[in-house]
């Protein structure tokens, strides 16, 4: 079942640059169970796309199945949403991309969605470098069917029904890395005041942008021997490099100190800052990325903030050479050859 | 050497005599084959050898003397050394399914394969083989002419390179046979030049070895042999060209956009053929940018998977495979018809199950297709009979997942897809419009008062769908697998399901009267015979129908372009007293779904069932006909 | 309140008075219900708040009083926070089908669909709610009868806790319900003790609660209620657990070694029970070590893929899905025919298409496992109706399989999955060996002159398997999902493609004699009706025979428990006049089967079919025949 | 069409520790194009075996579907195979192994197969530490179905059709490596010399073991645009780090200097040498490994040798606990708990 908010305004409602409300980019209410990290993460959402002033209508909401994939459905219900099968959402994104590329794809998956029966997806969406933001409600357990381990559950760690994994886990930051995405990023659920600007950043790119987001579930796998409760996150946490989000035409400040500090001009003109708070730390060394991670893992510490990036990244569509005008748009008279063509055709098969 | 062997041997090959009566060993010779323009020619080649575009070039000189052809690529699930064939039915009859039985004449050049090949001549016919080595006493058989040619010993005394050694045993031949079969050797001239055509370079030793064939046939062997052609005009405008050449060029005249594909024989050509007309016909000539996108995905799943992204978001949008494919797509064939986004699927079928018999053909698919995916489903399906109808088709298939809202699975097979087959030439009208379906534009969703998406405002079972992006306020929803009410709004309701399930079986009925209906052809007098058959099963038809009358039974016809049926079907099962269901599978896959959809009495079906993995011929049927009807009249008889 | 909305309101609930005839607003109230172990209590709940298990206690207790029961837990597909609803059917009857229609008591929990839950009181019916909000004038009904008691204020009061507050309630309302209902309050404790072994600390505070229900209903309401419950003894041993406790146990009898599964609702649960079971019955006593291993594999193309590795390499292998799953698993069940691997997959039904209602019940995988895989494919499928079957047939599937060298499909569903049913006991004979089928030992391959992996030496279509490392030199082949011939060498030779397939054919006919046999009732004449029916449709047709008789029809039954089938099903339809076949799918999947296979005419079967997702009710099935009748009757006289 | 040698020995044939000649590792005829380079990597597993003295009934030979995936055929005909389904090996060989953990599994795959349509299985069996020899006949294109560039083709490389490569590659041992392999390894069919010993190692090693092996596909992919010719390759290979393999009671001799030689003895007692050609060479660094691949990569050249190496890694098998005796072969006693057990389980549902 899903409800739909009253959707009477209050006047004096704050209203972004399109005249948009917060509410304006609210979905369903959410039917997650109270306190779950997704809700978290889909508030996050709200507040970066009204605040970058994006169009609900032109962005389109993409999921695989899961918790998480229901979570689209609890955010911009002015959007279209495609909530599709169990792993598969990155063809599903690939192919509406391919038919549309003006609209904002804003996906989100989980981990089971992403790293088990998804990964071959996950893999190769990343490789054809897809102009999207590709979230991962990262929780270690797999919600929806009651808290199986996911395959990015630490080693060693239980679920809730006391079932140990086994096995080394799939660090998807890691794996984006290693593939070859332009923008990787992991995130806390719990810590808004870092994901909206990563969230934003990642709006803004052109390209394509992973952000892994520990979210913790709180009915399966919140409990003291789990990595990816609210109490381990928020003790273990340790940020490398955060971003703040300046729109165009917005006068820059400077409040941080020179070096670990970097302003990105973005496609659209506005202002990508990366903020260091390792000031070792270096955003453009993928490799150097995934030892961090793992270096940090290994401490016991979990590295978020924007792990890499690369602002001159291109996109599925300029690879291919596609026309600007989106292809669903296209109209019969652009791809039909016609008659007199097709008769040259026929005469090449005599 | 089962058949007719012959022991003792002294003369293998017909050099300059008149063919006598007599073997080379003295035993009566059966009577040489005669023939014109009615014949089977049989290669018999390697694969990998460059057979391939000479075997063709045969076959394309027969159809521009203006005589119908066929020919049946027979190769092998591997990409070089293998044995591989290639049969070539010329018909002035107009007999272009598969003929079967021996052939009048075999072009042996694979040694593999030639104890086989041999035996496969017909008694009286003819073998050209490379005489370079002899051939042993086990390989002669008395009943059939010999013509050798040393063609290794010709291509190592004319060409150094050993590429060109290789390459030009098979012009060789087709050279050789242009003098014995009395072809138009300018044709064959015109042939190398238009497949040569910017590689100039090689025209001249191309010709040069038809030309070595030619004159060695003319000096060794009485040509034309009593097997030959004669330039006819009986083509009415017919092109020679493969099925998948056909569908991919449908789906550019359907304006297809966005591809996600996974190689698979018999199908790949399908996309490939897509993108080098795309390449062609569809590149913006402002910006020399691409009017399309192909993706080759990374497994069918995803391919599918774009394939419905892309027509959810308002593309003509689609994607090709074969056997494995097929049964990977199913979980999202599911989704499509749940959600009721359209999405064209190409199925060229080859034999099954599991990886089967990858490079032989079959039709049967057609079970797993109509109900692909668990659950309550039901897909749309067309059967091309062949290339004109594989064009057609599938530009037509874009119109009806889009007026459907729906999965269209374009049922083809590795016969027509991969074949030459003579076929009425492509046909476009340019007045013709798109049909894109119930998609609300901004106007219409601005004079709106309610949208759900799954509203049955027009009692069709087929509600209007909304594209991202087109208006600010309204008719954004979220689609989804799971169940939901009018309004798209998840539901677990009983009666909402079960309202949406029966709306669905409802759209089913829609579709029944859109899709192509099938053809009929009956007489004044409705005969005996009910003949029911699709796909490239057509092709042996005339013959059969031809072959029955020769017996004294004639036939009406009805073939089927699509599923779901409409009354037609039943119709014609209820008027015919005998019904044959022509099929190529071993489980009589049409016929479980005529039973099931039009509720007929399954003892009033006859299945002939062909599924050995080469095309059905008409012999085959008739046999089955035949053999019918002499056990009923036996049966009769006893009782 | 569409229903019985009465406005005006001065009582809401039977504080200690009798019964009146008269509703709170003096209108005539409906005769009371009243009922001795013959009724329907549906409890409705917010799912997460830990409601299952008091409610299952609740069942437990008539369980154990020797009352038939059966519950049906009707749950969202979500975790926590929506509405759920438990339906406890008493009946001394031995009606354990769902009724349906209105319940004699509801428990009122959820303030979400409270509104329903009240229009969901039969009239005369009683209403258990948490009277610490009162209910507001639109929902009160004048022909119900109120029992409020303040649950969450009693709770409010006694616990400081906010878990136990809300876990609480849920035992409150139980033991107000053993005094409503006169329930045996010493079982209730027992089974609080039970449930809480190993916690002892817990036992206290939930008889204390159940107490405080107890004695508040004790001292408000007249009990017990004209509904209610009184000791019996008609349980005859039968136990009281869920479809896929059974199933998993099953697996762990018949010898499963080796597992590969994905979750999926509702067929996750069967690897739980069998993993939970391996691990107190499968530890090698001396090591320590596991007997068995299990792996969650990535999705469930690998978990088939595994379980089929397994199978080849001569364990007992297995997999559990639904829906979704099957689909995706299409491709490997394909494979696993063509090269006849012996390997079980347990599909737990749920509602289709696509992700559909997960969380509701269905038999709509009927046709996509019959005929699984694209390509002429026929698995046999097996069909339990109760616990005791799941256990049975499971442990029955691996030798089966093993026999048959194919892949055997457990059709169970949602509803004998997930819910309790009352069955017969599981059954074990310690006699009873494994039936491993046709491997070859060491000596045998020794004694052996030649070994073919497909030579169908007995004629029964089933060859002899090797397994690896058996034999240094002997019975190796390679394994393939290609064509092959009888000594497992590839092949595209037309005959001997034939050769296997119609062997294939032979097997499944060889498979129709080894699987269960359809269970037949028939009287000594038989009656006009005859009753086809399959899984849980089975618990609703007790019901329907006796309610049939009321009508002056006799009914005969069939129970189809596998396929393929045998003769007995065509003879069963051959001898009556009217069939129905019974189904919980819209488009009459085992219909189309059977008149695809058995080649009866469709015309002469009818088909009832529930698909709304909730298990199907007798009342819907006598509606469906008297329907047809009275349809019957009415042509009949027009005519 | 398949082939069988005919099987007459000659009497001279020299035999190994089992009296097996090299004939008895010989499968049937290969049916593949001459000269591609799968059939030198069928001659070099067959080497490697008779050399080891494996019993080739105690090996399973497992492989998806492609040109690669039949090699299996052609070697060791005494051996079961199993031939199955595109890209899907992994979970074949994971359940067979689970089944029977005493056979040798020799598994090939090609690039199309563990890269594309296998690549979620690939990384699924890695993560599980299978006990299996995993080896990708890598040609860069899909050879079976004629010549599609695969996922490991290098970006802006040209197929035979002349289709461009359009993404980063896929690079498998990188993946390996990056998912917890225990033993990675890149080799090149036409250099035996460094292929048998690395093969006997991978085959020795009791862990999961990787090899991707450069097999170029004569008919499609050995023109000059191609990164995977018999050119290209001869002329950009450079190697780290080779093996030696030490059978068990052979006497070790040193013949390399000290500092780039370490010898390892293996859990059957014989020894596996590691020579290192590059004395900066780390094999038990994988993150150094990965770097280095890419390294050469950027340069043109292509690392082989032993990547990567873990001697005291654990395989699936220990890490389930699961019992000595292979499970295929316990018999009813020990698998069912029979009627009176089952009699008390009764009880607890009444
Ligand atoms: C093909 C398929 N397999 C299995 C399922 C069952 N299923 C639903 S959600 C889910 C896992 C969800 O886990 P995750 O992606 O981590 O999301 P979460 O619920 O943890 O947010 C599974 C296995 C399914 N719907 N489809
Ligand atoms: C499900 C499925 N999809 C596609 C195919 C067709 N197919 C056969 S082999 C192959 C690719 C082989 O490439 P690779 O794995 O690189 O092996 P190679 O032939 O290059 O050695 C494909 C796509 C198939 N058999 N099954
Ligand atoms: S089960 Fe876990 S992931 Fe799912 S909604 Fe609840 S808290 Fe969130
Ligand atoms: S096509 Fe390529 S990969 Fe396949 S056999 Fe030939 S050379 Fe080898
Ligand atoms: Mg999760
Ligand atoms: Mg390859």
């Amino acid at each position: 079942m899903s409800f739909q908010k009253s959707t009477f305004h209050h006047p004096r409602l704050k209203v972004n640059d399109l005249g948009l409300t917060y509410r304006d980019y609210e979905g369903a209410l959410s039917t997650l169970c109270a306190g779950c990290g997704h809700d978290s993460i889909t508030s996050a959402i709200i507040q970066a796309c009204y605040e970058l002033s994006i169009e609900p209508h032109k962005v389109a909401k993409m999921s695989g199945i899961g918790c998480s994939s229901k979570a689209p459905n609890y955010f911009m219900s002015k959007a279209h949403g495609f909530n599709s099968v169990h792993g598969r959402m990155p063809s599903v994104t690939t192919g509406a991309n391919m038919a549309n590329q003006a609209l904002l794809y804003l996906a989100m998956s989980g981990d089971g969605d992403s790293a088990s029966i998804g990964f071959g997806q996950f893999a190769h969406v990343v490789r054809r470098q897809l102009n999207m933001v590709y979230m991962v409600a990262n929780n270690g357990v797999y919600g929806l069917t009651k808290g199986q381990l996911a395959a990015t559950a630490d080693k060693g760690v239980k679920n809730k029904a006391g079932e140990i994994s086994l096995f080394n886990d799939i660090d998807l930051c890691s794996m984006a890395l290693q593939l070859g995405a332009s923008f990787v990023a992991r995130s806390f659920s719990g810590d808004k005041k870092q994901l909206v600007p990563l969230l934003k950043a990642a709006m803004s790119h052109r390209g394509f942008a992973f952000i892994d987001i520990i979210s913790p579930c709180v009915t399966f796998n919140n409990h003291p021997a789990s990595t990816r409760s609210y109490d381990y996150v928020h003790d273990h946490i340790t940020t490398a490099a955060v971003t703040d989000f300046i729109p165009i035409k917005t006068e820059i400040t400077t409040d941080c100190n020179v070096g670990d500090c970097e302003d990105i001009c973005l496609h659209d003109g506005s202002i990508m800052r990366i903020k260091k708070l390792d000031s070792e730390y270096d955003t453009r060394n993928a490799h150097k990325a995934i030892m961090d991670i793992e270096e940090h893992k290994k401490k016991g510490e979990i590295l978020t903030g924007l792990l890499y990036f690369k602002p001159t990244a291109s996109h599925f569509h300029e690879i291919n050479n596609t026309c600007d005008t989106p292809l669903n748009q296209l109209t019969q008279d652009a791809l039909c050859p016609g008659a007199r063509i097709l008769s040259g055709i026929n005469d090449s098969f005599r | 050497m089962s058949k007719h062997n012959e022991k003792s041997l002294h003369k293998q090959t017909l050099h300059k005599q008149t063919l006598s009566k007599k073997s080379p060993n003295n035993k009566e010779l059966p009577q040489a084959c005669q023939a014109i323009n009615e014949f089977v020619i049989r290669f018999a080649n390697t694969n990998g050898t460059g057979s391939a575009s000479a075997n063709n070039m045969f076959a394309k000189a027969i159809l521009r003397m203006g005589i119908p052809v066929s020919a049946k690529n027979i190769f092998p699930s591997n990409i070089q050394g293998m044995p591989t064939w290639y049969e070539v039915r010329i018909s002035e009859k107009n007999y272009l399914g598969r003929r079967g039985g021996d052939s009048e004449l075999v072009v042996a050049m694979n040694s593999q394969s030639i104890n086989d090949d041999i035996n496969s001549v017909k008694v009286g016919g003819y073998l050209l083989y490379d005489a370079t080595k002899a051939l042993n006493s086990e390989q002669i058989r008395g009943d059939i002419n010999y013509l050798g040619i040393p063609i290794s010993a010709i291509c190592l005394k004319e060409y150094s390179n050993p590429r060109q050694r290789q390459l030009f045993k098979n012009v060789i031949y087709v050279g050789a046979l242009a003098a014995l079969l009395d072809m138009d050797f300018a044709i064959l001239k015109d042939l190398v030049k238009d497949q040569f055509k910017g590689k100039e370079k090689l025209i001249t030793p191309n010709i040069y070895a038809l030309e070595l064939g030619y004159q060695y046939a003319k000096q060794q062997f009485i040509c034309p042999l009593p097997i030959k052609v004669e330039s006819r005009d009986l083509l009415n405008n017919r092109i020679m060209v493969d099925g998948n050449t056909a569908t991919g060029l449908g789906a550019v005249y359907g304006g297809a956009t966005v591809v996600g594909w996974y190689p698979i024989t018999p199908s790949t050509s399908v996309i490939e053929k897509f993108a080098s007309y795309c390449a062609r016909l569809r590149i913006d000539p402002a910006t020399g940018k691409k009017n399309y996108a192909i993706v080759q995905a990374e497994d069918e799943l995803a391919a599918i998977g774009m394939a419905i992204g892309g027509g959810w978001n308002g593309a003509r949008a689609f994607t090709a495979t074969s056997g494995p494919g097929i049964s990977l797509m199913a979980e999202f064939l599911g989704l499509a018809y749940f959600t009721e986004i359209p999405v064209v699927l190409v199925n060229v079928q080859r034999a099954g199950p599991s990886t089967g018999m990858p490079t032989r053909t079959q039709q049967s698919d057609v079970l797993c297709c109509a109900y692909a995916s668990h659950g309550d489903t039901k897909q749309v399906l067309l059967f091309p009979q062949d290339p004109h109808e594989c064009f057609e088709l599938t530009a037509q298939a874009f119109d009806l997942a889009d007026q459907l809202q729906t999965p269209v699975i374009i049922m083809s097979d590795l016969d027509l897809g991969m074949n030459d087959h003579l076929s009425t030439e492509f046909k476009w009208d340019d007045n013709k419009k798109y049909q894109l379906g119930k998609v609300l534009s901004t106007e219409q969703l601005d004079e709106l008062e309610v949208y759900g998406r799954y509203l049955d405002t027009d009692g069709d079972g087929i509600c209007y769908r909304t594209l991202a992006g087109t208006h600010a306020d309204k008719g954004a929803y979220f689609n989804r697998g799971t169940s939901r009410n009018k309004f798209a709004a998840y539901t677990e309701k009983s009666a909402d399901y079960i309202d949406n399930m029966e709306r669905l079986t409802k759209k089913l009925t829609t579709a029944s009267q859109l899709v192509p209906q099938p053809i009929i052809k009956q007489g004044k007098k409705i005969a005996k015979i009910g003949l029911i058959y699709y796909g490239t099963s057509s092709h042996a038809i005339t013959e059969t129908i031809d072959h029955l009358k020769e017996h004294g039974l004639s036939a009406d016809t009805l073939r089927i372009r699509a599923f779901p049926f409409n009354g037609q079907l039943e119709h014609f099962i209820s008027k015919h007293q005998e019904i044959f269901i022509i099929e190529q599978n071993r489980d009589a896959q049409m016929k479980s779904i005529i039973v099931n959809e039009c509720q007929i009495d399954p003892n009033k079906l006859n299945s002939i069932l062909h599924f050995d993995g080469l095309p059905i011929t008409s012999r085959f049927i008739e046999q089955a006909i035949l053999t019918h009807f002499e056990q009923q009249s036996s049966t009769q008889q006893a009782s």
